[in-house]
């Protein structure tokens, strides 16, 4: 039995998840730009170098190339790094070490070596940021086989996900949404019981249309389901939560049920994860759908800056527009 | 056996604005040191007016260059209108003195694109400000190849903060510069802090500027809050540059008077004494006390020049509260040069979704 | 009238488009790890540094990061830099630079600066090479709004492709499939006529089904629609050639002729291009299409070493499993 | 005021084998140079036969490492069993001191996964060889980090090449290794040429070892073609390390004798007179040549040695030829610790794909 709190948010539960992590293990640490003595830009560090000290909480130089590089060799050492990106935009830099090593680095080795790492970074737009700190290309590592791609879009998901990522023993990239970091606060017990890493969430239950969707965008989702349950249509709402692996049989078997379904996310439409999953439904539910998959998404356009990240934010609106479409499709 | 460096260290002006050794000849100029302190003065108010307009939800977050302003109003004075500016986004100093707009550098962080588009003809080349640490030092590495392969003799200058010469790019860039031995000029504004993290977590290297020596190009430090030491240094740094005898890293001291951003909270990580230090060594007091003492500025001159900086300020931030909203096209049309048939489709879900009135525009 | 060669591979054509580029245009430049005294790896820069010098053949230091930014900041000098990664599998260093600046440039300044570059790299596996000169990551880049993503399948496309890449405004990512480097020679005409960027190559019409692919897998394709017209079966293959941006208005057209479709790529299967291609196909043909698209991919797996890498790679026997499960669906 | 610079180098052995000053006390124990010696010696015949094997089809592309056995046999003899070796791609020399097999760097060579699997524990936490350049500098400041952060007195020990030091990952991991004080040694092999690249195109510093400037690390040069001097100075720097006092960056100068790897061909862009003057320099014949004079070896001991070696070379090609081939599940076991449910249509595939006979297996 853990301590009970009666108000969470998605940024508290990360913290209580590293908490506890760190307390059961002392493999785990945690490495990143300002995560010591600032406690991470959004404070998602707070407290760690107070408990754990220097050694486990280390501020890195600025170098993402770096902190994705020493996370591998530390991983490979049996530690297990948290290391934080501060924003996702700022990712890319560690590219080749995520691809190239820490994907790889079990199979290489046939096992002899591997990568229990987690890469934290906050993801997407939404809180008028500047430049640079609303990417969501979760897209990009979903392609690499190798890392699981971890999105939570509640406090209690990125609780028992973010244990399930460092418990994991391969790479995991976790993704938190900034726009949901201090939102909509639950009650949550720190019992630091796990989620599993390779199922899908269903947040609703309904019979007449699915919609898919995961990191902050599930709120839009569960908010036009709300809405069409008053227009007497009943929709079943699924935070796919982990992105890659996918979670396929899940989806399917609402889709089928459903007939129709909707998939909801915030990356530019091209090559995005919810095309992997519109092409998996329709490879599995041939027979089944009663009309096209739709896809509500962000244009394929750099994320603006934010006098326009509203327009690009998928919004209730457009995926009412969208659920619409699939119920009226003759 | 150790390996053995040496840095020189340039300062002129002390702390109290009292001389430490003789001017060079190019600091008799009475109008230059006066342009100087005003530019600097008019920057300082600026920055202050974007702190107060983020406060107050008008701008969203804005890095302060408060306590700075030496090392960016020298690059701007000494840069030709045909050198290239690559700066990183704590460079409102450089830019206003090139000649970028008020109004653009709020519509920036305001959230507004336009805000790089930079009317002036002076400033069309400059790069606009960088946000990714470092990625601008390749750059400029890359505009100042463009000059030595048509043998132009321009100048490409880049800036950037302590923390970024940790990160590759920056140090891929010295090393270019040095083995093609390009005209680049390589500004680190030593603020002493990147975030949270101050200069010595950063490298165990006494100076910066001895990263110069790995790449085997020049490299030093000045007294970034004299602006004689740094007129002096840069001047010749650039002149080496623009005669093809090429790059310098010239490391400038200072110190971020201000929290790192308006989103950041900098009494968390640091101590008071330490920004009370840093408060009597910066760089437009220190200046002040040396020209009233030379009789080169007095308190009404002081007065003058605050009423019509004051003017100029409060004229941008209202050119900035009334420009006209973008197009909702604006946010596809300059993805490409022309936005592709191919998604045609996508330009109409955009359209449709903005006339939907999402959110603000 | 350009001169005529009676033989030209795919490495030659490449190595004949940027001569005439760079005889066109002096502000084409071309640099890179290898490329002045030794020609590329490849000998896809063969003769450049004789016939253009040392000012516009520049041999890099060893620094992808940095030959992405440098090439960022010639092209917004007005410079036609035509970069080379050796390998795709080194390109990831310099992804910060691609995506965060490159694809950004025009629209971060409303069109002031642009940024008219082409990365050149060979791609894919089948060559027998060491780890990581097999990578087939097209999806990364087709993810990434503000870049074209272009891979030819023959010399003729080669050559008038990498042409109007060079030409293009905006920033290109020209991949070229090492398997067909040598393979295949043809005759060339050295005429400076340019490709279009934005359509898709119908290499061969067919009735029955659409076999749609790209890279070296287009050569796969064209052998498993031979074998099936054999059999009967009258099979269109079309090279989509820019799997960025995507023209889907030719694959709607033959799929609607056809009714059925196959997608064969090298890159692993999730999130993929081919993801996209079926999404879209799905999107606007819901109600012509006879089958579910088949997808022959490569397994979610990173490359294997070589003695492994046949299976890896699709097969004629895969396609042919595959055009068959679409040609028999009931 | 240029920024100046001194770096030591270090040479007992002249390349004609006669000592330039006299050596340490360590170097008065026959029996370790002879194992120097030997140890060089075998490695080049195992080179040489893998190249041959290139040659005939058996493997694929090798990277060879004639010329540099110096640099890699004293790493691997200097080691200790629980420090952990970081190696580049061009690492036979060290790998096979340490413990790998020889038959697991043909098998690596020849396509095989396998060939990375280190079945000997005296290398079980070896990472394999690197090709992505220079990544493994920053993986092995990771390992140095694990050790510092438990409390261990281990190194970690990483190699890499004059190309290599122009990448960002290196310039990165000095800085880090400075700025954490970490327990790792940074060996860059010069051999003067990356692929067609002369070592003066890369970097315009006179020394790569000045990189260690910029991070506040130790570094120095050795003549990398004399045993003693590569010794001797590397063995300061892990003890240096191993007892907490910091980094090294060591230089060792040496030559690429070979083509860049079997698939190059280094005659198109550099003389023979250079390949030949490098030839009087290599590193077997002058250590051979300083223990003839010291009567530690004869004619006698080294044909001896060669028909053992050759043995050894022979019996490994043995194994690697005969091993059972990998099963077809091999190539997806390994992805994650357990192919994932998720992805059980893909097993099913990729095993029928397997099952249809294309290519070899
Ligand atoms: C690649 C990258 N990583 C992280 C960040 C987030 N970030 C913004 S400013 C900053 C610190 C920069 O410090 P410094 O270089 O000293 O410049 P200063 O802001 O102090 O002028 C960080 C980590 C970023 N913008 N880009
Ligand atoms: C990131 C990356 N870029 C390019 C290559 C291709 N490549 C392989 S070896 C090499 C040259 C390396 O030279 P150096 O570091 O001096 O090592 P050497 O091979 O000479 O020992 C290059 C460019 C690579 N393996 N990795
Ligand atoms: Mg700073
Ligand atoms: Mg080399």
């Amino acid at each position: 039995m853990g301590e009970k709190y009666s108000k969470v948010t998605l940024l508290e539960a990360v913290n209580l998840a590293m908490k506890r992590a760190m307390r059961e293990d002392d493999n785990v640490i945690v490495l990143g730009e300002d995560v010591g003595a600032n406690g991470g830009v959004f404070r998602a560090t707070l407290g760690l170098r107070e408990e754990f000290g220097f050694k486990r909480v280390l501020d890195t130089p600025l170098a993402e190339t770096m902190i994705g590089g020493l996370s591998v060799g530390m991983a490979a050492q049996g530690l297990k790094p948290v290391a934080e990106i501060q924003f996702l935009g700022f990712i890319y830099a560690a590219m080749e070490h995520l691809v190239s090593h820490a994907a790889r680095l079990r199979n290489r080795t046939r096992g002899r070596l591997s990568c229990p790492m987690v890469i934290r970074s906050p993801m997407g737009a939404g809180i008028r940021a500047p430049e640079h700190h609303g990417e969501a290309v979760e897209a990009m590592f979903a392609h690499i086989p190798g890392v699981r791609v971890v999105i939570p879009s509640s406090p209690a998901r990125a609780y028992g996900l973010l244990l399930a990522a460092i418990d994991d023993p391969d790479p995991v990239i976790f993704l938190e949404p900034t726009r949901l970091y201090r939102m909509n606060p639950q009650p949550l017990e720190d019992h630091g019981q796990r989620l599993p890493l390779d199922t899908c969430f269903t947040l609703r239950e309904g019979s007449d249309l699915t919609l898919i969707s995961w990191g902050a965008s599930v709120h839009e989702s569960l908010q036009a389901a709300a809405q069409l349950e008053e227009h007497g249509v009943s929709v079943e709402v699924i935070d796919v939560a982990c992105v890659s692996p996918i979670d396929m049989d899940t989806l399917e078997a609402s889709v089928r049920k459903t007939g129709r379904c909707v998939i909801v996310h915030e990356a530019p439409r091209s090559c995005a994860v919810g095309a992997e999953i519109a092409t998996s439904l329709y490879e599995r539910l041939w027979l089944d759908l009663q009309a096209p998959i739709q896809r509500v998404t962000a244009p394929d356009i750099p994320p603006p800056l934010f006098r326009m990240e509203q327009h690009y934010l998928p919004q209730v609106a457009d995926i009412l527009q969208a659920c619409d479409d699939a119920l009226n499709y003759a | 056996m150790p390996l053995t460096i040496k840095v020189p260290y340039t300062r002129y002006l002390a702390p109290d604005g009292q001389l430490q050794s003789s001017l060079p000849a190019w600091a008799d100029d009475p109008d230059l040191l006066c342009r100087l302190y005003k530019q600097m003065r008019l920057t300082r108010l600026f920055d202050q007016k974007a702190i107060a307009l983020q406060r107050t939800g008008r701008i969203g977050t804005y890095a302060s260059t408060l306590g700075q302003e030496a090392i960016g109003v020298v690059i701007g004075e000494l840069m030709h209108g045909d050198d290239v500016l690559v700066p990183y986004y704590r460079d409102t100093a450089a830019q206003l003195r090139r000649g970028v707009k008020m109004e653009e550098i709020l519509l920036y962080w305001g959230g507004d694109e336009r805000g790089c588009a930079f009317v002036d003809p002076a400033v069309a080349q400059d790069f606009p400000p960088c946000v990714p640490i470092a990625t601008q030092a390749l750059h400029a590495c890359g505009v100042a190849s463009a000059f030595k392969i048509r043998g132009e003799h321009r100048v490409a200058v880049t800036t950037c903060g302590d923390g970024a010469t940790s990160k590759g790019d920056f140090l891929e860039a010295l090393n270019v510069a040095g083995a093609w031995q390009l005209p680049v000029v390589f500004v680190v504004n030593n603020n002493q802090w990147a975030i949270s993290v101050p200069r010595k977590l950063q490298c165990a290297a006494p100076t910066l500027a001895q990263k110069a020596a790995g790449a085997g190009i020049a490299g030093e430090q000045v007294d970034g809050n004299d602006v004689f030491a740094v007129y002096d240094r840069l001047q010749e740094a650039l002149e080496r540059a623009r005669r093809g005898k090429g790059p310098t890293l010239l490391e400038c001291m200072s110190y971020r008077l201000s929290d790192h951003t308006t989103a950041d909270d900098a009494s968390r990580y640091r101590g008071e004494d330490e920004v009370k230090q840093a408060w009597a060594e910066e760089p437009l007091k220190r200046l002040q006390n040396f020209l009233v003492e030379h009789r080169l500025w007095d308190e009404q001159r002081e007065q003058d020049w605050l009423a019509e900086a004051q003017k100029r300020v409060q004229a941008a931030v209202e050119a900035y509260e009334t420009s006209v909203p973008q197009q909702p096209g604006d946010a596809l049309d300059y993805v490409y040069a022309q936005w592709p048939a191919a998604k045609a489709d996508q330009r109409a879900m955009w359209l449709e979704r903005v006339s939907r009135g999402n959110g603000e525009g």
